[in-house]
């Protein structure tokens, strides 16, 4: 990959087949988990795609990427292989993390995609890291670090967020605030719940983002990620956005209330920026057919080359605890 | 031996050890108006695992309090509220989280009564999940309740049956000391019989779970039932186990798997932590420098495999003791 | 002790008898370094005491104390009898600690001063905890933290000012910032450097003080002290200090430039205090004279119960790991 | 068996334990413009020990960063800074500390390889100080060490002498994967001579430091002293005490001393963490599962009191491993 290629010129269409490809992903994995092929934690992304979608547009292949263990979204936005992620989420080694992952571990060092942490927090000390190798070979790239509005109460947060604007480093914090940490809402994490105002008392530069909206995301990061090049130092984005589904195929969802899961699913980012494609004659019920089957194919191809993928030999359970010397 | 167990009384009902976690922390909170439960998704979400659904219904939020994901702050903050009066149960979701929590519980309360020359005591009870075996891969499936009993000044308990798990908090809250209680994921579900007074147990002493005559297995929490179903096919196989559940991993109840071992002159010791270091290695070494002269062969350790644990089944199997690896260690001990 | 009592309502005598108590103390200290028999780490709190003893003063017998290893001036500010301080420097039985804490572990429950923490940043939560359990109780009591600029950065800190906010907590936060963290200065700490401003980015009521001027933090102390009582919920103060000496007896002070520490001098809080007594004429010569010898005497009383203080047999090493039951 | 030596050519010169590291740290940083230390006051301080003194002034303050008091995140910066091309000198002032930051070590730093199939690795060095003696008291004390080598993906090191304290950085930092080195607090003032050019020593194999034949001594880093006095004190009683230094806590390299231990007979184990789950646990139930029929007499263990370590002089020398006590024991297993 070139490091001239510095973020995607992604088509509106782009956009919206990306979405379709993490919405379709996921509910194809909610049936394969029901029929106990996709084992372990399952966190679903659904409602949410718009920010990984919008956000890696903005990327380039060799700005490095940090996510959570809510990362099917980021893993296919950032650009593995559908049948590499679905394999993982069976568990074959074909996955790629060899099946020794699953949901909570996609990982990529080929598309500099560092997971796939499934400790809430635990991934930002490791993207703080990859910016000061970046910044200390003189590199050009920028470090994306996906959290959860849970994990801006962890002191792993605070930390990191003091390190990266001391020592101004080519780190954007895209901060995911769905309002709720499991079971917990916003406002019982956090006793103030401005994020984007807290992330600035840090020297970071913060706005927040209506992440239901992929333009808006894409735009924003956009403008982050030129702005962390142009060397001014660690951005914070407050994305606004909701979870559709509950935390976890565990979770039964006491905890939220129908009305304001109604709500927000009014907003859904497919249908509204579907809808605002059409409105503006950019997309016809042929075109939405043709990508909607394209999509199709490609889950479909996906599932039977997982299926049909070979787990790893029981024999190498014990290879890379250490490297092969 | 073995642990306090009282005649069941004819209205027995049936109960899964999550119903027996939760009835202990009903008694507990009825009992003791200084009890309350602290925690990430406690409350309102009913408990990771379901341990306190209804609770806070029952007894409101001041007393099962959700807490952010602040490890360190909440279980420290337990610490403070035990020093001030209280009398904490905190609920770390699971083992793994907990290491985010170690500074305070290692420096912390299990310092501080002695550290103060007596002065400052801790009765805080920790409660957490711990071990493997449903898939959760490398960051959700350890088993470090062995590594945690380094720690003097901490009682570390393993609750394996639903008699312990009602009653092993009970006895925790009446210790003037922090108790560590590993809850192992693979036991909510399990179901059986408890009489609904089921009360207090002691956490001094190991229990014997089954009598054997030819070897002792010894272990505790998720891998009793594993030890167990070894001994069933060690029976079949002419080869007959005793089985000892260690119950507390800190401090060591050593009489009593000491008096197993000169009785059966062979020990296997079964746990879920990395083999290198793990409490098996501790209890190995205590059999050598108290019982050397009655052993007849070299004590055994089953562990997990040394790799952190993924998430494919058949690796999760293959890292995991296995009742297979059991009786095989088992035969070698007799062989 | 009754809960009647809020605060002392001490004289500037008293004030300045309370500085100088801690100033001699530790200068004696130094002394008894250098000649063995006082051992380990030894952090002195010279050129802060006014920190102490102004924000003490404004605490009543039944509020919580949490302090750090540099915690001698606010064990004798609380009220620990200079004999049981001496005697646990010397590792005495007698000794506030019984020998076993040493400079950097001062306790003592009966003046519910729970230390004495070593770990940067480690006495937060535990603070955290005591605030609750008043609370939980509907005890009126407050609980005041002593910690660094150099804690601040901890995660630690982030959670307990976020769940102290959040649950509204009787807690008062005292950040001693006199600029330093060993021989990191506060620029190389943190980006945003008004920790004061930072604190209220949490929700927390809180402002700057000047920390060389024991009116000042005793004024200070008493306003936030009143508010968290009356439920205005935790307060931050940033007391704005500098430690004269080095940060230890181990530390050269290579890190600090020469004009900066006797600029800082300049403002020494006892003698600045003295002066501005004198210009009052609430203080003459003799007065002043008198006092120094009542703390000199209270200092050798001190120093010789220490020295003819016993050990702790050595039998009772493995006495209180566990309660005796 | 013993590590790689080289004959002492005539321009050898006396030097501390604290010259050697950073003599190491040095070569290090002239070697490989990858290499940087960090940690909290690394630069303009020289470290709490000393050990970094004149390296910012010679490296600049990018090579030689100092950072805010923040374990977890400056270590997980190390994990990213190593998948990112570098490689990070990370020094936590004491372990200690390092409690703060156990969430990125076994979490990440340990579990990434294995759990990307082999796709990341974390050449990480990790530096600190460990270990007691010097009436630092219950929270600066600790002698995790041991502990830490529990952590599957992790290699851990503790040089005990002036030629592994410059040669084991050196490897440390050639090896893919991440490394601990464990630095007694208080060997950093003992002098000796070491070659100016004395090089990487390999981390595979114990040493043994002292021959002998009527039972075998085994230890690391701070207790090696205590180890090799007491032999001297057990030569004058006519027992001839052989004594291995472990070097490499994880992986152990059991053939070093089980190959004296068949030799001897006789085996006590010394470490300063705390007795139960000791390193020394796991040492001896490896002797007592591969050298059984090898043994005269049980292994012995030798360690610290399981109490926090009280800051009093004479309550701190009770608590930790002192020569008597080693005698002692080696007297009872040759007795
Ligand atoms: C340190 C830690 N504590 C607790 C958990 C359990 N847990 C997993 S996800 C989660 C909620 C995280 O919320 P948030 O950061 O908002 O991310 P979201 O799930 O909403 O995307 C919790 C508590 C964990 N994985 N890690
Ligand atoms: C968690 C932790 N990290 C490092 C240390 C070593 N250390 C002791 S004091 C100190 C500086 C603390 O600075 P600050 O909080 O400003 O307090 P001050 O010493 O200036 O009063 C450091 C780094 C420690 N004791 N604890
Ligand atoms: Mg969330
Ligand atoms: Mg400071």
């Amino acid at each position: 990959m070139s490091t001239a290629v510095l973020s995607r010129e992604s088509t509106d269409l782009d956009l919206l087949r990306g979405m379709l490809r993490i919405r379709r992903f996921e509910e194809r994995c909610a049936e394969l988990y029901s029929a106990t092929k996709i084992r372990g934690f399952l966190h679903l992304y659904v409602g949410e795609e718009a920010v990984a979608v919008g956000a890696l547009d903005a990327l380039g292949p060799d700005d490095a990427v940090v996510s959570t263990y809510r990362e099917h979204g980021h893993a296919l936005a950032r650009g593995l292989p559908m049948t590499s992620v679905m394999a993982e989420m069976m568990g074959k080694e074909a996955g790629c993390s060899h099946g020794r992952g699953g949901s909570m571990h996609l990982f990529d060092a080929a598309h500099r995609f560092y997971g796939g942490n499934a400790i809430v927090a635990g991934g930002l000390p490791v993207a703080l890291g990859l910016a000061l190798a970046d910044r200390m070979q003189g590199r050009p790239h920028v470090t994306a670090c996906f959290f959860g509005d849970g994990a801006f109460a962890e002191g792993e947060f605070h930390e990191t967020a003091n390190l990266a604007a001391l020592w101004r480093l080519p780190l954007l914090l895209l901060c995911e605030n769905n309002r709720y940490a499991m079971g917990t809402s916003l406002a019982r994490e956090h006793a103030q719940t401005d994020l984007a105002l807290r992330a600035a008392s840090y020297g970071l530069t913060s706005w927040p983002v209506d992440g239901m909206d992929v333009h808006a995301v894409r735009d924003a990061t956009r403008a982050a990620v030129e702005a962390i090049r142009a060397g001014a130092g660690p951005h914070f984005l407050e994305v606004l956005t909701y979870r559709f589904r509950a935390h976890s195929m565990y979770d039964s969802d006491r905890y939220r209330d129908k009305a304001e899961i109604a709500a927000w699913k009014e907003r859904d980012p497919i249908t509204s920026f579907t809808a605002h494609l059409r409105e503006d004659g950019l997309l016809d019920a042929d075109t939405l057919a043709a990508l909607e089957a394209e999509v199709a194919h490609e889950l479909d191809e996906a599932v039977a080359f997982a299926e049909d993928a070979a787990v790893e030999p029981v024999e190498s359970l014990t290879r890379h605890v250490y490297s092969e010397r | 031996m073995s642990t306090k167990t009282r005649p069941a009384p004819e209205t027995d009902t049936r109960t899964t050890y999550r119903e027996a976690v939760r009835a202990g922390l009903r008694d507990a909170l009825l009992r003791d108006e200084r009890v309350f439960l602290m925690g990430e998704d406690v409350g309102r979400y009913g408990g990771a695992f379901g341990v306190s659904l209804g609770l806070l219904e029952e007894f409101g939020p001041d007393r099962i309090r959700d807490t952010p994901l602040s490890e360190s702050a909440f279980v420290g903050a337990g610490i403070g509220a035990a020093l001030g009066g209280m009398r904490p149960v905190v609920e770390v979701m699971t083992v793994n989280f907990a290491l985010l929590a170690l500074d305070q519980l290692m420096n912390n309360a299990a310092t501080l009564l002695h550290m103060t020359g007596g002065q400052l005591n801790v009765p805080l009870v920790v409660r957490m999940t711990t071990g493997g075996g449903r898939q959760l891969a490398a960051q959700h499936s350890h088993s470090l309740e062995g590594w945690f009993a380094h720690i003097p000044g901490l009682r570390v308990v393993a609750p394996a049956t639903l008699e312990d798990a009602r009653g092993m908090l009970w006895t925790a809250l009446e210790d003037p000391d922090p108790v560590l209680v590993f809850e192992h994921g693979s036991l909510y579900n399990d179901a059986g019989e408890l009489a609904p007074d089921a009360g207090p147990v002691d956490l001094d002493r190991a229990a014997v779970r089954r009598t054997g005559s030819d070897l002792t297995l010894i272990t505790y929490g998720g891998t009793l039932r594993t030890c167990l179903t070894a001994a069933d096919t060690l029976a079949e196989q002419g080869v007959s186990a005793e089985v000892v559940d260690l119950r507390t991993l800190r401090p060591l109840d050593d009489e009593t798997f000491l008096a197993s071992v000169r009785k059966t002159h062979r020990a296997v010791v079964v746990d879920e932590g990395w083999r290198s270091g793990s409490l098996s290695a501790e209890v190995s070494a205590r059999i050598t420098e108290q019982a050397f002269y009655d052993l007849d062969a070299p004590v055994e350790r089953v562990c997990s495999a040394e790799v952190p644990v993924p998430y494919a089944k058949h690796l999760e199997d293959a890292a995991l003791p296995q009742p297979a690896g059991v009786v095989a260690a088992a035969l070698r001990a007799v062989g």
